[in-house]
């Protein structure tokens, strides 16, 4: 295997006597997409937060690309090259969507400076554009994101975070809460960005059969621990899986 | 569309001057009804209000009836500023305010510039030491209140030093920067120098430094409100050398607010509803009769201030701002021709003015005048 | 020595009643994530209404009950309903600025419909001064320190040791699972509003005979008290009262021994400290970083 | 730059300007004053929109921030620097004072920074009183001159009235133009949801500072207009209530709306002038002495019911009919 794209090595988080994570590691390969499943309370989103800087791992090592990336602040690890989406919906409601989506990728060039002479859509337009098209909002491209139905906004959220082009995407549930013709939508979608672009990402998600037919490799926790890893078909066939998951 | 229509009735309001006003005499109140100078800036207008209901009903001035309009400054002297300005604008015979000293430094260049003639109630010696020929007293600047204040301390009470408590405001700070000059001449030490806030409420601390000088005497200087909060610390820290201030700590909402506690205060008052003299006195009857409360010194420098507008007038003879300006510069006037001006008065040619002023106490929750001091030029 | 125990004395029965007026603040907070910057004249309308209650010939106890009563139903019910129910999913800042209008508008409305000037209002402590050592202490220190003490005492009693109390606390800190338990959380939050109102009430009570009642009196209050809560701790309860009593002593202090000038300079740099280095409070626990 | 503007919405902003301009002409010098005055508090509204409208930081200290401005141009001049450079040099002062006032935003969260500006604002208001060998103190400032432009002395009302005019109108030009920069997207999303522009490299840290050193220097060049145009300046009007007074004109205006600080300091400063103007009933007398009431109420109700201010109410009720 060549140098691993994100590197997770023993990470640890717990809140006082609660262990939410514990002893986690896992490697991601560029290209790759991740499924990460569990049941509700399993650490998934606490990891997500570990690695994205939004919480201070208590022990273990993040790195990204080869250098450390452990505790660094959720500016500097979007600044490396990842992107996320989250849990609940986080887009920029008085905005258009099209400014949604430049406003993903406009602080990824030059300096602040040259931002504010910089033309309006800070040379993104096309790009915007471009997306708009993939992700098929054309019809509410200039309406204010905030005005849109929930599946909607939730498209422009995952398209936001493929703006800037990033690396690594972690995607926090994004089929949750979207009616099942959408999430069959966007799981094609996502393999499409994955097969174009090489987009590599880690997808959380509660719906099984999104997941199983997304991910290329799918990791399972439980109780904040590592409990499988592999490929979609080994991991539903394990018997533990099932019954940690389904137990649950 | 709605921009413009609203412009045009700017335009249309700001630019309606009442054109009926020809026949009447237009006096502007620009006095302080709300901010920290509330009471002073009421009590002038309900001051200049009653003499204008007398003037009226006793002819007017020249024939021609008094129209007064009142103006909030809120005790800021931008606003007071502007207001004059409107005054001018709306052709006042003459503005009536501000009291505070800040306000009217800043508003009198308005007037000056369209020459109408300003009454003030404030006090601060810079006021008529700017050249203005069109600004009045009505009453003691400090320049004139602090030295016979101070005249008392070294003279009456023989003090050898003072401590000064003053409210950190331009009227405390020039009250304060006067007196300290005053004691320095007659060579009485300062021995502590407290700034207080505008609207404190506890005075601990100022007490106490008060009482650790262990001065001759201790100068209040504040406004009303806070003057009543310091009397009652004084008394409950149990502070036994004389207290003495220059008319606000002697006035009859301090003794109000303050109960009890103001008994034994002493002091110089330029004006007081108090003064054994029958003019007055029958001037605080009415007041209080009209008001439901009783007149402070301000009340009877606001009603003295239209009696002086019109004995000027009717000795210029004429409705001229000018003529009238000059008519108070260098004059006496005597209450027998002019029963309203409640006490005979004088304008040098700065208008500053003297007259009699009075050394009070206050007894049993009253002012009592000890002593009638007689006018500066007598002396 | 005397002089410095004469400071605190008075100083700790000032801070006591910026300490009740705090109180309120942090209660608020707590329940509702409400930032009352009308604070200040929650406790000036409950003086002009026993202003009111003395001129229609009512006795001072009466007057009292009388504010009491208004005051929960107006600063408490009627504030919660109209004022924070449609703004507390906006977040806090949208209050702040609805608590601002009504703070002017409840000013000034006493201003052109009362007066503009400072009415005196009786003493409820009697007059004496006891000397104790070389410091000379009031009544009124002493009754306003009894008082505001007790009330606070009452308070803490009531919220730990009440399964009334134990609910709104419960609440304050998880609203859901308050729900799952059967707690009504809306009645809760209106007690909490009601009880608000009633410390504010009090509070009037025991600042008016000394500050006079005015339309802008609260306008201090207000700040003195929001600055202690700050200082203290917005979600501790104990941390208002400390914050309080500081506040009161810190002023007293810093004007007798450093610049009387500046006296109101010390305790607003404690607060800007507290803001940088201890945003929680000098007794608050951390809030968690949400995301 | 066009700012997203058409032809016709040009000519109209032309001709409004054009308006504003003949306006005075049919006025006295207390017209004029106030129309000169509400130029001047309409720039320094611009600031507090960008800081707080658009950039979602709330700030209870911009009268401080006027007051630097105000005090430091008007000392300067005094010291005998050209009004042309004492107006950049306050506007340094308060970018400078702005950046300080924002570093809390380095290590706190929002509302805790709004906090942090109200003490600014105390704090700023104690020196500019207590200081009285630079700022007079409580005697102010008086007699602050006017200054000349190519020669020609603004000293009357109406020149400089034309000289605020010229500010207000180059004020807005640059916040629309700044708005319609990258930075303008920054702050909403600043403003909208900070956690989800962290998390695509939107620095919101500098952001921030960058909103509150745009509204300080708004700010600090309205009050070094301020100074010569009242020609005299003591604390009173940079008071902590001033902050607020000037957050609520903003947020009756409409908050985030271009237009939200025309409407916004014109309900506050003309709207009770006009009303005195009308001569009057008891009616008008009734609504003089409660304006301030009203005020009060009127900024309940729009965060209430109206979050988009005067300008929201009137789309409203615009796209109902």
């Amino acid at each position: 295997m060549t140098q691993p794209l994100l590197a997770v090595d023993r990470l640890s988080k717990s809140y006082g006597a609660i262990r939410a994570v514990h002893d986690v590691s896992f490697a991601v390969a560029p290209g790759e997409i991740v499924g990460v499943i569990g049941p509700n309370g399993s650490g998934k989103t606490t990891l997500f937060n570990c690695i994205l800087g939004q919480t201070v791992p208590s022990a273990g090592a993040v790195r990204f690309r080869g250098t450390p990336l452990t505790g660094a602040a959720p500016l500097a690890v979007s600044r490396r090259g990842i992107g996320r989406t989250f849990q609940s919906l986080q887009v920029f409601g008085s905005l258009t969507v099209r400014d949604n989506l430049i406003a993903a990728a406009q602080e990824f060039q030059g300096s602040m400076a040259a931002r504010l002479l910089a033309p309006s859509d800070a040379g993104l337009g096309a790009r915007a554009d471009a997306m708009i098209e993939r992700f098929r909002l054309g019809r509410v491209a200039r309406h204010p994101a905030g005005s849109l139905s929930y599946g909607q906004q939730k498209l422009v959220d995952i398209a936001m975070a493929f703006m800037p082009d990033p690396a690594l995407v972690l995607l926090d549930e994004p089929a949750a809460g979207i009616n099942p013709s959408l999430v069959e939508e966007l799981r094609a979608l996502l393999e499409g960005l994955n097969r174009e672009r090489g987009a590599t990402f880690v997808v959380i998600e509660h719906n099984m059969d999104f997941v199983m037919r997304l991910a290329q490799r799918v990791l399972v926790l439980a109780e904040g621990r590592l409990l499988a890893e592999g490929a979609p078909e080994t991991v539903r066939a394990h018997p533990e899986v099932m019954e940690a998951y389904l137990g649950a | 569309m709605r921009t413009r229509a609203y412009a045009a009735s700017l335009v249309l309001a700001l630019a309606a001057a009442p054109a009926a006003a020809q026949q009447t005499v237009k006096l502007f109140s620009i006095v302080e009804l709300s901010g920290p100078g509330t009471t002073a800036g009421t009590n002038f207008k309900n001051g200049v209000e009653l003499a204008v209901k007398e003037v009226n009903a006793a002819g007017g001035i020249l024939g021609r009836r008094i129209a007064t309009e009142t103006y909030d400054t809120q005790t800021n002297p931008q606003t007071a500023k502007a207001l004059a300005q409107k005054a001018v604008d709306s052709e006042a015979f003459a503005v009536m305010g501000p009291v505070f000293s800040g306000s009217i430094m800043v508003s009198m260049a308005e007037t000056r510039r369209a020459g109408v003639p300003n009454f003030t109630g404030g006090e601060a010696a810079g006021i008529t030491l700017q050249g203005n020929p069109y600004v009045f007293r009505t009453s003691f600047s400090q320049a004139t209140g602090m030295p016979k204040l101070a005249n008392y301390l070294a003279s009456g009470l023989k003090v050898k030093s003072v401590a000064i408590v003053w409210v950190n405001n331009d009227f405390g700070k020039g009250g304060r920067d006067q007196m300290t000059k005053e004691l320095a001449a007659r060579n009485i030490k300062v021995a502590a120098d407290v700034s207080t806030d505008q609207g404190q409420v506890d005075f601990a601390a100022a007490v106490l430094r008060a009482k650790q000088a262990n001065a001759d005497a201790l100068f209040v200087y504040l406004n009303e409100d806070e003057s009543a909060r310091i009397l009652r610390e004084l008394r409950k820290q149990g502070y036994d050398r004389p207290i003495v201030g220059e008319t606000t700590i002697m006035g009859q909402k301090v003794i109000d607010l303050a109960g009890e506690a103001a008994n034994g205060v002493r002091g110089h008052v330029g004006l007081t509803i108090d003064a054994p003299n029958p003019a007055i006195r029958a001037f605080g009857a009415k007041f209080e009769k009209e008001y439901n409360y009783k007149s402070d010194h301000n009340g009877i420098k606001g009603y003295f201030a239209v009696f002086a507008l019109k004995a000027a007038t009717e000795k210029a003879g004429k409705l001229d701002r000018k003529a009238v300006a000059q008519a108070l510069k260098n004059a006496c006037y005597k209450t027998a021709e002019h029963p309203g001006l409640l006490m005979d008065v004088c304008f040098d040619d700065k208008g500053d003015i003297d007259r009699e002023s009075f050394l009070v106490e206050v007894k049993g929750g009253k002012q009592v005048v000890v002593e009638t001091l007689p006018p500066l030029s007598k002396r | 020595m005397a002089d410095l125990v004469q400071l605190l004395v008075s100083g700790c029965a000032t801070g006591a009643v910026y300490a009740l007026a705090a109180m309120g603040f942090v209660l608020l907070w707590q329940t509702s994530g409400t930032i009352n910057f009308a604070q200040g004249e929650f406790v000036m309308l409950p003086a002009f209404a026993m202003l009111a209650g003395l001129a229609l010939g009512l006795p001072l106890p009466l007057a009292f009950l009388a504010s009491l009563v208004v005051a929960a139903l107006v600063l408490g019910a009627a504030f919660k309903r109209v004022v924070v129910d449609p703004l507390v999913r906006a977040g806090v800042l949208p209050l702040v600025v609805a608590t601002l209008g009504l703070s002017l508008a409840a000013k000034h409305a006493v201003r052109v419909g009362f007066s503009a000037e400072a009415q005196p209002f009786p003493q409820i402590f009697p007059e004496g001064v006891w000397n104790v050592l070389g410091v000379r202490v009031s009544a009124a220190d002493v009754g306003t320190l009894l008082v505001a003490g007790a009330l606070l005492a009452a308070l803490h009693l009531f919220i730990t040791r009440t399964l009334f109390g134990r609910s709104m606390q419960a609440c304050a800190q998880n609203p859901d699972a308050a729900r799952v338990l059967g707690i009504d959380v809306a009645g809760m939050i209106l007690a909490t509003f009601v009880i608000n109102a009633l410390l504010a009430a009090c509070a009037a009570l025991l600042v008016t005979p000394v500050w006079f009642a005015r339309f802008d009196m609260g306008e201090a209050i207000g700040l003195k008290a929001f600055f202690a809560a700050i200082i203290g701790g917005f979600n501790q309860m104990r941390g208002a009262l400390l914050g309080g009593i500081l506040l009161g002593v810190l002023e007293n202090l810093a004007a007798a021994y450093l610049s009387a000038q500046y006296k109101d300079g010390v305790a607003l740099a404690l607060f800007v400290l507290v803001i940088l280095f201890r945003p929680e409070g000098l007794l608050g626990r951390a809030e968690e970083r949400k995301v | 730059m066009s700012l997203g503007l058409t032809r016709a919405q040009w000519l109209a902003v032309l001709a409004v300007l054009v308006a504003l301009a003949l306006l005075p002409l049919g006025l006295k010098r207390f017209g004029i004053y106030m129309l000169s005055l509400w130029c001047v508090f309409v720039v320094a509204g611009h600031g507090l929109n960008l800081t707080m409208g658009y950039a979602g930081q709330i700030s209870l200290g911009h009268a401080a921030f006027f007051g630097i401005g105000a005090y430091a141009s008007a000392l300067l001049v005094q010291a005998g620097w050209s009004f042309w450079l004492a107006l950049p040099a306050a506007g340094a002062i308060c970018v400078a004072a702005g950046l300080v006032v924002g570093f809390p935003a380095l290590r706190v969260q929002h509302h805790y920074l709004a906090f942090a500006t109200l003490g600014f604002n105390v704090l700023a208001w104690l020196f500019f009183r207590n200081e009285e060998w630079l700022t007079g103190g409580n005697f102010g400032v008086r007699n602050i001159t006017r200054p000349a432009l190519f020669g020609r002395s603004l000293d009357g009302d109406l020149a400089f009235f034309y000289a605020c005019l010229a500010l207000m109108a180059a004020a807005s030009y640059a916040t629309a133009w700044l708005l319609a920069t990258p930075w303008g997207r920054a702050f909403a999303a600043l403003r909208d949801n900070p956690i989800r522009a962290e998390s695509l490299g939107i620095d919101i840290r500098a952001y921030t500072l960058a909103a509150f050193a745009l509204g300080a220097l708004y700010a600090g060049v309205a009050g070094a207009f301020f100074a010569p145009l009242v020609g005299y300046i003591d604390p009173s009007p940079f008071h902590l209530t001033h902050s607020l007074a000037f957050m609520m004109a903003i947020i009756v205006g409409g908050a985030g709306r271009f237009f939200g600080p025309f409407l916004g300091i014109a309900v506050l400063i003309l709207l009770p002038e006009w009303l005195r103007g009308i001569s009057g009933g008891a009616l008008t007398r009734i609504a003089q002495e409660w304006y301030l009431v009203g005020f009060g109420v009127l900024v309940m109700a729009m965060v209430v019911w109206c979050p988009g201010g005067l300008l929201g109410l009137a789309g409203r009720l615009r796209r109902r009919a």
